[in-house]
């Protein structure tokens, strides 16, 4: 039988305007913790139902002992993460989710982030590096302030290349534009992505045109996170068919050219 | 003082339970029994299965709000018959009753599916959740009008001896009024209720939070609404009644069924805490001995008798 | 970027107030002068007024549920000679509208307080708090019947030119029937809505925690039901609509206007933060300067164009 | 214009099981506070509603620049205060009520509490005794234990008198006996009560045959605190009429002999 566990908090710490990075004792979790899983994290201290559900978290990197969440601090969930001290404890379930997966015989990847999803791809460079695959980085954001929180990825990455509304260098164009000389240029074997609908897209055509591998992380709204209150579906297609799965269960990452992206 | 002899056994219409705990329809299935012992709870109750697989609402389904949730799910399903070859058969592993509840667009439909339902003898109840819109009436839920309330009962009641359970809104004027009518059709047994009809919006998109535009409301929030009406059914019905809404912790089962519940549904809690359930159990045992009451019955409603 | 000039100004039927932000009757009074300027807000609504003195119900009259609490108050009441001898001139010092809450056991109560509370030159509007008890038809309150509703306001109609608010329940199964009924009686503005009929007992004493059994929730947790009431109204009526459950803060209170509401009423976040109106206002100020709108229409109801 | 105070937590500390003691810097209210008079305390952090309401606590010792809260763990609001840190700031309103009365010209005093009464009274005594007047006390709780969190009061205090359930001698007789005694022996000119309804409908005789003054604190459910809500009221006789009346505005003190206990 699982079980959620209560996990003690290492460090919680705000890392620019609205990112903070948390880090928090795993050893007591048994599972092997996969990149592009996540955690439903109960923010509310026990019994005050303040906020009421859990959210979900996908693991930012992942440690011996530890793990590590890079979280935006949005409305009430975040806000009271953020709150926790070192020494607190907080109740997570899982790991829950189908992680990223890199095919044997891969070398080189490439990723594309966007805002917190940065976060969720973050693990998935710890781990292609581990393995000696080089990583390629394209991440977007609204300001260079965002991009602070993901300082750590350039550790696992050969290149990485920021854009930002702000210097105005995200537009859709541009990043295509990136992403090509990318692929093209380092021979690129899979690329993965998270954190926006828009570069989701993208990058499903990039993939369909240049005929490698793909994935998404989504992000659907999650209630239950454990396969039984559909809160968190998408729709996939898969032998010229719709259907309607559930991305907690199924997901969150998806092969990227089944997605029907809403 | 020596410890109370606790049985937690209850008849709900028929159908013998090992105690009062039961999931709320979807809220539960597989996925929760890595947590959850199954064998443990008094029935298993999988989420309401239409005729036609369907597909359910569009994105985003739910949002919080201050002590509860709004689902715009909508009903999700494989259909009929998947359910029976699906997922009736994966609940055999487990040693407690099915109930399985039912959605239709039709009194007709429900009938259909009654009978589809009742013949599996894996079923050992049918739970009618009518609260799903009736479409032959603009949409309006089954269970908010007193002679299609009754009509639907009826019906079904002609076609299975099982234990019918029917699961009424909360959104009405008067929840007596339906529930005496769902007696009269033959019912069983009564859940005490379905969610509260809400809607949230975002302030700043200034769209709604759920993409169905209005959800149901579950959670804390409702507990007292709920509780008002298990109270009210219970002064003018004599079936059982199975509470459910906003119950967290086995302090909320227990007032529910001081209001006059004989067992409880428990939805919402299970996404805060996957294996709640088991503590519920163990806290309504741990209350009966602490004031040493030996049967569930001795709390059935007994807040009446202290008015 | 210039800062827009924001005009708070609204009209709830014929009556202009300043600013779309007046207290729920009943949870508003003298003694909440020291913490609030007066006038500051859009309106003064003074705790409903019955024809009699009355004592209002017995204690404990309210407890806490979760995001809400019930309260039993009942209408504790000075009677309508004292109210206008006391109440009304007390106002006067203030320099915003009064309006005058009636509470009647009967339709032709109903009429007879009208007609001295309208008689008044310092009494700007009625409101008619059909959420009451009905004596004449076994206490179900009038607000829950169609006709009766209807009967109530076209009375009161007859006697008065001033603006006259109802004030829903929201305990009904077709908040749009009782809306229209009101309209077709002439109400110049709904006030959406009243409290949640509800209850909550207390497993230890295993007695109601509110003397009266049960009684009004009210407070966050019933705000996701009232917004979705406030929608449907506005579905149907063109009637201004004052919205009313669970406001907490300025968020809250835009919530309800995108919905459908051209002001609202704010009750229990009083008891939390006797000058929480104040901060309500400045919020609804900054939110319209923040995304550039000038007056309160062009976010009425805006929630249903964005659909 | 009054407003609420955010008063900093200086300590919190728990006295017994179930009796924990809290000050507070209270040198930003300028209003004279009196014993009797009590705060409606937001236990919770601002704009988390959990719990919902404000309590009600009367101050157990009123000094220059700080404010003693005496509070016992019942339900949610006072577990939420019982979390408090020194630091934390929490939020009050008041002071709230009408204060305890003393006469020109009292030299003896006598208090009859019961329970977390007892910190209501434990103010008065505390002024009594700098007016030199002289303060006797019976103190009734279940059992020793909730007595120990009011081993303050005997600083104020010529004599205490400790009943407890515990040892038996809290029964009504046996405390009538005491007060009776008490009265005649050191010469009371006025006694106050407060916890406990069997003890003010006790004391409410007394005073009537001893010809003494009397008050009581009343512990009404209160929602707002500041006269507008009716959730308080209690009965009180003035000139053979019956009036339901605020008891957080005409009280909570109130002369014993006016009050109905229901
Ligand atoms: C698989 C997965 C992995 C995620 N990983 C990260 C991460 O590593 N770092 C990070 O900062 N964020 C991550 N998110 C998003 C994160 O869950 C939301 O930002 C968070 O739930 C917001 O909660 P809140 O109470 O602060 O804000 P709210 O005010 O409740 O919501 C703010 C926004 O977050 C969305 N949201 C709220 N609750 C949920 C939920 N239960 N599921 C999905 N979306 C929700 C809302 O739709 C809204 O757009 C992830 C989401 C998913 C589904
Ligand atoms: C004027 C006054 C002075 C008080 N002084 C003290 C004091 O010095 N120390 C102390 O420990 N307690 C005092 N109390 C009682 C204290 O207010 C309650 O114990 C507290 O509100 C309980 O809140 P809770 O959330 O912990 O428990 P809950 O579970 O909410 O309630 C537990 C018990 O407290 C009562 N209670 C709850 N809320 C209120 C309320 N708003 N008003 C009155 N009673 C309530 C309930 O009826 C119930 O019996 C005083 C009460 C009043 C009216
Ligand atoms: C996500 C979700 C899905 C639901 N689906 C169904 C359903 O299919 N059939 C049904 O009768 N009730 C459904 N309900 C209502 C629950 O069974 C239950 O009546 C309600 O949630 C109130 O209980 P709670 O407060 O314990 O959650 C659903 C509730 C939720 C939250
Ligand atoms: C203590 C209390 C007393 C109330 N008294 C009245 C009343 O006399 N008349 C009335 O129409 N509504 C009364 N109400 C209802 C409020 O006006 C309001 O409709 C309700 O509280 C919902 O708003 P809120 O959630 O902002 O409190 C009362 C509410 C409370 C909490
Ligand atoms: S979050 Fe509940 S099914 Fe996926
Ligand atoms: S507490 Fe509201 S009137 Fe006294």
């Amino acid at each position: 039988m699982k079980a959620t566990s209560n996990l003690k908090v290492l460090s919680n710490k705000q890392l620019s305007r609205r990112y903070w990075h948390m880090a928090m004792d795993s050893s007591s979790i048994d599972e092997k913790i996969e990149p592009g899983q996540f955690f439903n994290i109960q923010s509310a201290d026990n019994g005050s139902y303040t906020p009421l559900l859990r959210r979900p978290f996908s693991t930012f990197r992942i440690n011996e002992n530890s793990l590590e969440f890079l979280y935006k601090v949005e409305g009430p969930g975040t806000a009271k993460l953020s709150e926790y001290t070192p020494g607190d404890y907080i109740n997570l379930l899982g790991p829950q989710g189908v992680p990223f997966s890199i095919k044997e015989g891969t070398d080189k990847i490439l990723l594309l982030g966007r805002g917190v999803g940065i976060a969720t791809l973050a693990a998935l460079a710890q781990k292609a590096f581990n393995q000696g695959i080089q990583v390629y980085a394209v991440l977007s954001a609204r300001s260079h302030d965002d991009l602070l929180a993901a300082e750590a990825l350039k550790d696992y990455c050969t290149e990485v290349v920021h854009v930002t509304e702000e210097e105005q260098t995200s537009g859709v164009d541009n990043v295509r534009e990136i992403m090509n000389n990318l692929i093209t240029f380092y021979q690129i074997d899979a690329a993965y992505t998270c954190g926006s609908r828009r570069l989701s897209v993208l990058l499903q055509n990039i993939i369909k045109e240049r005929n490698i591998d793909g994935e998404v992380a989504l992000e659907e709204y999650m209630a239950c996170g454990v396969g039984v209150c559909y809160s968190c579906v998408c729709d996939v297609v898969r032998n010229n068919t719709v259907y309607s799965v559930k991305s907690c269960e199924e997901g969150p990452v998806f092969p990227i050219d089944e997605v029907v992206f809403a | 003082m020596t410890k109370t002899d606790v049985n937690l056994a209850v008849d709900i219409g028929g159908l013998t339970i090992s105690n009062p705990i039961m999931p709320a329809s979807g809220a539960f299935g597989k996925g929760m029994e890595e947590f959850l012992d199954f064998n443990l709870i008094g029935a298993v109750v999988p989420k309401s299965i239409t005729k036609y697989p369907q597909k359910g609402n569009k994105n985003p389904r739910a949002c919080e709000t201050f002590g509860g949730m709004i689902n715009s799910i909508g009903i999700q399903s494989d259909g009929i018959d998947k359910y029976l070859n699906h997922t009736v058969p994966y609940y055999q592993q487990y040693d407690v009753p099915l109930i399985s509840s039912i959605s239709a667009e039709s009194v007709e439909e429900f009938e259909e599916m009654s009978e589809m339902i009742a013949g599996s003898p894996d079923v050992a109840a049918l739970e009618l959740n009518i609260s799903c819109p009736n479409l032959e009436n603009n949409g309006e839920a089954f269970g908010m009008d007193e002679d299609i309330t009754y009509e639907v009962v009826h019906k079904v009641r002609q076609i299975t001896d099982k234990p019918i359970l029917v699961k009424l809104t909360p959104n009405v004027t008067n929840i007596q009024k339906i529930a005496l009518a769902a007696e009269r059709g033959g019912a069983d047994s009564l859940v005490v209720a379905n969610t509260l009809l809400a809607m949230a919006i975002d302030i700043h998109s200034q769209q709604p939070k759920v993409g169905n535009v209005m959800g149901g409301l579950s959670g804390p929030a409702i507990k007292p609404v709920i509780v008002r009406q298990i109270f009210q059914v219970r002064e003018v019905s004599n079936l059982p009644i199975i509470g459910c809404g906003g119950i967290m912790n086995a302090d909320d089962a227990i007032e529910m069924i001081l209001a006059g519940a004989t067992a409880v549904q428990v939805g919402t809690a299970s996404f805060v805490n996957p294996s709640v359930m088991k503590d519920m159990i163990e806290g309504i045992r741990a209350y009966m001995e602490q004031y040493q009451y030996q049967t569930i019955y001795e709390l059935v409603g007994k807040t009446m008798d202290r008015i």
